[in-house]
């Protein structure tokens, strides 16, 4: 029996291995969502606008930067914390939330108040209440609404022959976000079959199924699971359904889901493991409240999208989720 | 025991001193500032007033013949201009109650025919930064109502850009221009059915 | 009682005891009024007046006043004095007096004012407490005017904005322009930047304590 | 062979049995044995043998505690023990008489005196575990799964000496008269089945015990698992939360207990235990009670070199050991000599609820986690910590390498020291209560109009008194 053999048998690091758990390892968790992202990055460089690989260099940059400055000042080791990737993770995520177009120097402000104000004040990665992409896609958004709703018109002739606008004078608009899009020309084309799918734009459309295609590979990959990313799809719809039978006016199902940020969110912001809730039925719930809340914001609130802030309200509700779920015991 | 009522007196009579040194300090200092104050306010209203009110000499200075509570949905108050004693135009005060945070006050000058004057905002609580900027110092959005009037454009126009209508949304916020706007159509609804019994009420004495 | 030095009076008032910034009194007007230097240093001064005030009636009628009705006695000199100045300011400068809107008559309640009058002015001599005001006020307009200032630049890009509600001048100042107001962060402004803004303040502080 | 539901939760943890396929080795004697008095949850022994006294193997030293072999007691003093922690605490040192030992009377050993400890886990006396049982035994379980990687000493007691073993089970059969009697073992452990097997078909026990094969899923072998699992076969309720299986009429007995009710039967005495040593090469031990680890580790030639640590127990149960000198016990199933591999840095929890699923008690271990880091006592009961069996499949299961069963470990013997504590202040005060009582009883016979005690009366009952004690010594 070999030395190895035996060692087999005192290590935990090594059944950690057996089982696979070592290759789930924090920073390789955060590796995979990286990954998962791509080919919605691709497609978004490629359909809507290229600026957005900038856009994510720089949040990147700066999100990587601000954490070694915070470690650095809080006197712990820089190098192995930059390595576990979460500062780059809420670089990525922050970058794909807002418009491509927005000054490198708001989005490195939106950095700052990720990586500073919503995850090192509450004590680093594990301990921020709330999820700092989104804290950081709130203030940006609170404090320039200009740019952060300023989204490029696509170069989507499906959407404008459809919409009957070929000319492209949108792009002398601004203020639109693809889901307000809807709410702009939701009154002149009510009841045009044509319009259900198209008017998020196709080009969106495509991406929104880029990052169902990455969520599903995580979900096969076990680094999120289903909960979280059902529930909000299902409440969502849900209410986007009632409402629609209520008012014919209201945003069909389709749109709702396939437009904004309801899929990106689904598999990349309320599946974060820090901010959300922690067991099966915690994440249910935490899913379902995050659609209902956005829902709500969407349809009766001032803002273009309500997901942020659906997101931070129910990240303050996790505690008592958290309390409130007592595991039955066997 | 004696002591303390004594004491208790004392205390009680001091307490009396006092307060009776406070009010008629209040007092002399209302009396000095009540002038002044009420010039103050009136100014500030004749200036606004003065702003919506289309250019020319009226019959009555400001801030007008004076209306309050004419019906019960009507804006109050309502302030009537006449020009040669020819009835010309009305300011109305009206409150916009579904912005942001709490009520809007708005200024609303019509001629006699409802072409709106002007329009601006007497008091509100909207975020700064966002809902603001229906004031006039920091943006001109406002005056966009400038000529317009129910003939002039269709009923559905009332409304902002992404609702379909002719009025912009400023960036980020919808819900307090789009408070203005219904408001403003309101109120010129209303005194297109009520223009005449505006008009017609007995002017005061001057 | 009385030998208390000067020096540490104002060294107290103004830093090591700053009522705004380390015993965190008076935190409502505090946060609710600093959204611009102008209107922190209006309410900043009238707390300052009203506190000196207040200081110097209590600490001349401190022979007089008996246990059991001083709380009353303070508060009358307290809401007296504030009427006062609400009546002048409103006469004078009516534009401060609108901007500044509740937080004027609430100085009232600032548990500062009372604190002082009720701690210090009650035990001491009409010029300890007169310095003792002074120095606690201006510690307290200090911090204001700080938060105020932070708050302004960063919010709104100026600063001095609408000194004319000051001056009594009647057309609008707009003040010195840092940067165009779109550029500001408008979060500054919301009362939940006040939040982050005096958190990040206090941080700050910590290490020079 | 009938097979027993998978657990839920729990992990399939890669099957290692070192030393198996090779008959015990026996251990021989040392010079001393140690005897630490220690019982059930670490609570203190009090001997019943004194220094200089000679003792006979399967005397009891203390309740709960026989001597393994013939020695005269040295001393009673601190020695080290085989604990987590590395403390020492009072031990009988026994120096062992090598004469050959005078036969014992085995008729005359019970099972009820002669201190077996059971041989799993937790060390539970076995007498008392029967007494909860005896008179309405509905179901008796042998509990021979073993599914921690590295523990191959009950398999390898079946292999080797299945007949022992079946003469324990008998034992306890006819003891209890249970209305049913099963054998667990993992369905992999395919030769220890057989030589069972074989060795009922021998006893002529076939119908009498029968072998119920479990999924090998660590931990189905913890016993309320297994209990559950048997009463799932069973068609019956499971356990609620509160019960313990002697409520209703379940015993569970590791089948290396069985084997010491059969030493007993035979030799009057349990002495010897085998053990899983893990080192260079793997063989099992058998080793007799209060061995140092150091001896046995000697004869075997495999004493720790260089960087390499003696561990107690499995990589997930176990801990490594301080101190060599610490006795083998009942409830040391197998020792590992290896060097240990630096441990993975602690990342900080990201409540990814990656332990969640594999909690066999379904538990949520990052809930605890965060509450045994606040020390919320009132948050962690309420969770559930008392239920958590510290089997370690979260420790395997977290992504950032935290150890928390560690945490759980002393959170849970916190707990137990608070409410020892507790109980031990509301005892007091009762006490104290009831002497207030007395005394205010007291004062009230004497108060004013009754009669004060003469001198006389007093002295009198001083007489009676002492005669009475004259009487007695």
């Amino acid at each position: 029996m070999s030395e190895q053999h035996t060692r087999r048998a005192v290590d935990i690091g090594l059944l950690r291995q057996s089982t696979g758990a070592t290759w789930r390892a924090t920073p390789v968790i955060m590796r995979q969502v990286i990954l998962a992202l791509l080919p919605g990055i691709v497609l978004y460089a490629y359909l809507i606008d290229a600026r957005v690989l900038l856009g994510l260099t720089i949040a990147v940059i700066a999100a990587l930067l601000f954490e070694a400055m915070v470690m650095w000042l809080r006197k712990r080791p820089v190098t192995s914390r930059l390595g576990d990737g979460s500062a780059a993770v809420t670089g990525v995520l922050l970058a794909l939330s807002v418009p491509p177009g927005l000054p490198a120097w708001q989005l490195i402000i939106g950095c700052g108040v990720a990586i500073l104000l919503a995850k090192h004040v509450f004590g680093g990665l594990g301990h921020n209440p709330f999820n700092p992409a989104m804290v950081a896609f709130a203030v940006l958004i609170v404090s320039f609404p200009v740019t952060m709703t300023d989204w490029p018109m696509t170069a989507d002739p499906v959407a404008r022959v459809a919409l009957g606008d070929p000319a492209g004078t949108w792009d002398a608009m601004t203020s639109q976000t693809p889901l307000d899009r809807y709410r702009a020309h939701a009154r002149i084309t009510t009841g045009d079959t044509v319009f259900t799918l198209s008017s998020p734009g196709t080009a969106w459309v495509v991406i929104a199924l880029a990052w169902l295609g990455g969520g599903l590979w995580l979900l096969w990959m076990r680094v999120i699971t289903w909960h979280a990313p059902v529930a909000l799809l299902v409440s969502l719809g849900t209410c986007h359904g009632l409402a629609t039978l209520i008012s014919p006016t209201a945003m069909p199902i389709g749109i709702a889901l396939l437009g904004g940020a309801t899929l990106f969110g689904a598999f990349f912001i309320v599946t974060d493991p820090v901010s959300g809730a922690a067991t099966p039925r915690g994440r249910l719930l935490f899913g379902a409240g995050v659609g209902v809340l956005t829902f709500l914001i969407r349809q009766f609130g001032s803002w273009p999208e309500g997901f942020a802030f659906a997101v931070l309200i129910m990240n303050a509700a996790v505690p008592l989720i958290d309390r409130l779920d007592r595991p039955r015991v066997r | 025991m004696s002591t303390r009522t004594g004491n208790a007196t004392h205390a009680a009579a001091a307490l009396a001193l006092l307060a009776g040194t406070v009010v008629i300090a209040v007092l002399l200092m209302q009396r000095i500032s009540q002038p002044r104050i009420d010039a103050s306010v009136s100014q500030l209203r004749e200036q606004r007033l003065a702003e919506v009110l289309p250019p020319g000499e009226w019959d009555k200075a400001l801030p007008g013949d004076t209306i309050h509570q004419l019906t019960d949905d009507a804006p109050t108050p309502i302030f009537r201009y006449w020009r040669d004693g020819v009835a010309a135009a009305a300011i109305m005060q009206v409150i916009a109650p579904d912005g942001y945070n709490g009520d809007i006050v708005l200024l609303i000058g019509v001629d006699a025919e409802g072409v709106v004057s002007g329009v601006r905002v007497l008091s509100h609580r909207e975020t700064p930064g966002l809902g603001d900027d229906i004031e006039l110092r920091r943006s001109d959005w406002i005056t966009d109502f400038d000529t317009l009037s129910l003939e002039a454009m269709p009923r559905d126009d009332w409304a902002l850009t992404s609702r379909g209508g002719a009025f912009d949304a400023f960036t980020g916020a919808t819900i307090t221009p789009r408070a203005v706007v219904r408001a403003v159509y309101r109120a010129l609804v209303w005194f297109d059915e009520h223009s005449t019994t505006v008009f017609s009420l007995p002017r005061e004495r001057p | 009682m009385t030998d208390i030095d000067t020096h540490a009076l104002i060294v107290d008032g103004l830093w090591r005891r700053n009522p705004a910034l380390v015993q965190l009194l008076g935190l409502c007007p505090l946060l609710a009024v600093s959204t611009s230097v102008v209107d922190a240093a209006a309410l900043g001064l009238a707390t300052l007046l009203t506190l000196l005030v207040a200081n110097l009636a209590v600490s001349l009628l401190r022979k007089h006043i008996s246990e059991a009705v001083r709380l009353p006695l303070q508060i009358l000199v307290i809401a007296g004095t504030v009427t006062l100045l609400e009546l002048l300011l409103a006469a004078w400068l009516p534009r401060l007096h609108e901007s500044l809107g509740i937080f004027l008559p609430l100085i009232v309640t600032n548990c500062l004012i009372l604190a002082r009058t009720e701690a210090f002015a009650r035990h001491h001599t009409p010029d300890r407490a007169t310095i003792d005001a002074l120095a606690t006020g201006a510690g307290f307009a200090l911090a204001l005017l700080a938060l105020g200032a932070v708050r302004e630049i960063v919010g709104q890009g100026t600063v001095f904005a609408g000194l004319d509600k000051l001056t009594g001048h009647t057309e609008a100042l707009p003040g010195i322009s840092l940067f165009a107001a779109e550029h500001g962060l408008v979060l500054a402004i919301l009362p939940p930047g006040a939040f982050i803004l005096l958190g990040l303040m206090l941080a700050l502080l910590k290490p020079g304590r | 062979m009938e097979t027993l539901p998978r657990i839920s939760g729990g992990m399939d943890l890669p099957r290692f049995k070192p030393g198996v396929q090779h008959p015990p080795v026996t251990i021989a004697l040392p010079a001393t044995l140690v005897f630490p008095l220690i019982g059930h949850q670490g609570r203190a022994l009090q001997a019943c043998v004194v220094a200089g006294e000679h003792v006979h193997a399967g005397q009891l030293l203390a309740p709960g505690m026989a001597a393994s072999a013939k020695g005269v007691v040295r001393a009673i003093e601190d020695h080290a023990t085989a604990h987590p922690s590395g403390m020492t605490a009072p031990s009988v040192i026994l120096d062992v008489d090598h004469t050959r030992e005078s036969a014992v009377d085995a008729s005359s050993a019970t099972l009820d005196l002669a201190g077996i400890v059971g041989h799993g886990g937790a060390g539970f006396s076995l007498s008392r575990k029967l007494s909860t049982v005896a008179d309405r035994c509905r179901c008796l379980i042998i509990n021979a799964a073993e599914c921690e990687p590295g523990i191959a000493c009950d398999e390898s007691l079946l292999c080797h000496d299945a007949g022992a073993v079946l003469e324990g089970i008998k034992a306890l059969i006819t003891y209890l008269q249970p209305e049913q009697c099963v054998l667990a073992i993992e369905s992999d452990k395919t030769h220890a089945i057989t030589s069972f097997e074989d060795a009922l078909k021998e006893g002529k026990a076939t119908g009498e015990i029968r072998v119920l094969a479990l999924h090998p899923t660590y931990p189905s072998g913890a016993e309320r698992l297994l209990v559950n699992q048997v009463l799932k076969w069973q068609g019956l309720e499971r356990l609620p939360s509160h019960q313990r299986p002697g409520d209703r009429g379940i015993a569970c007995i590791n089948v290396a207990t069985a084997h010491a009710v059969a030493q007993i039967l035979n030799t009057g005495a349990a002495t010897q235990r085998l053990v899983t040593v893990n080192a260079h090469e793997a063989c099992t031990a058998r080793v007799t009670l209060g061995t140092p680890v150091q001896h046995v580790l000697d004869v075997l030639g495999a004493l720790p070199v260089g960087a390499q640590r003696v561990r107690v127990g499995g990589p997930l149960s176990g801990f490594e050991l301080a101190d060599l000198a610490a006795p083998v016990l009942t409830t040391c199933n197998a020792l590992t000599v290896a060097t240990p591999v630096p441990e993975e840095p602690v990342l900080p929890c990201i409540r990814c609820g990656d332990c969640v699923p594999v909690c066999p008690m379904g538990l949520y271990p990052q809930q605890l986690f965060a509450l045994a880091q606040a020390q919320d006592s009132k948050g962690l009961q309420r969770k559930g910590i008392d239920r958590c069996i510290t089997c370690g499949c979260c420790d395997i299961a977290c992504p950032s390498f935290i150890n928390l069963t560690t945490h759980f470990r002393s959170a849970q013997s916190r707990l137990r020291e608070h409410a020892e504590t507790e109980r031990a202040a509301t005892h007091a005060e009762a006490l104290h209560e009831r002497h207030r009582e007395r005394v205010a009883r007291d004062e009230q016979r004497t108060i004013p109009g009754t009669e004060a005690p003469t001198r006389t009366a007093v002295s009198s009952a001083l007489s009676r008194a002492r005669a009475r004690r004259k009487r007695s010594g």
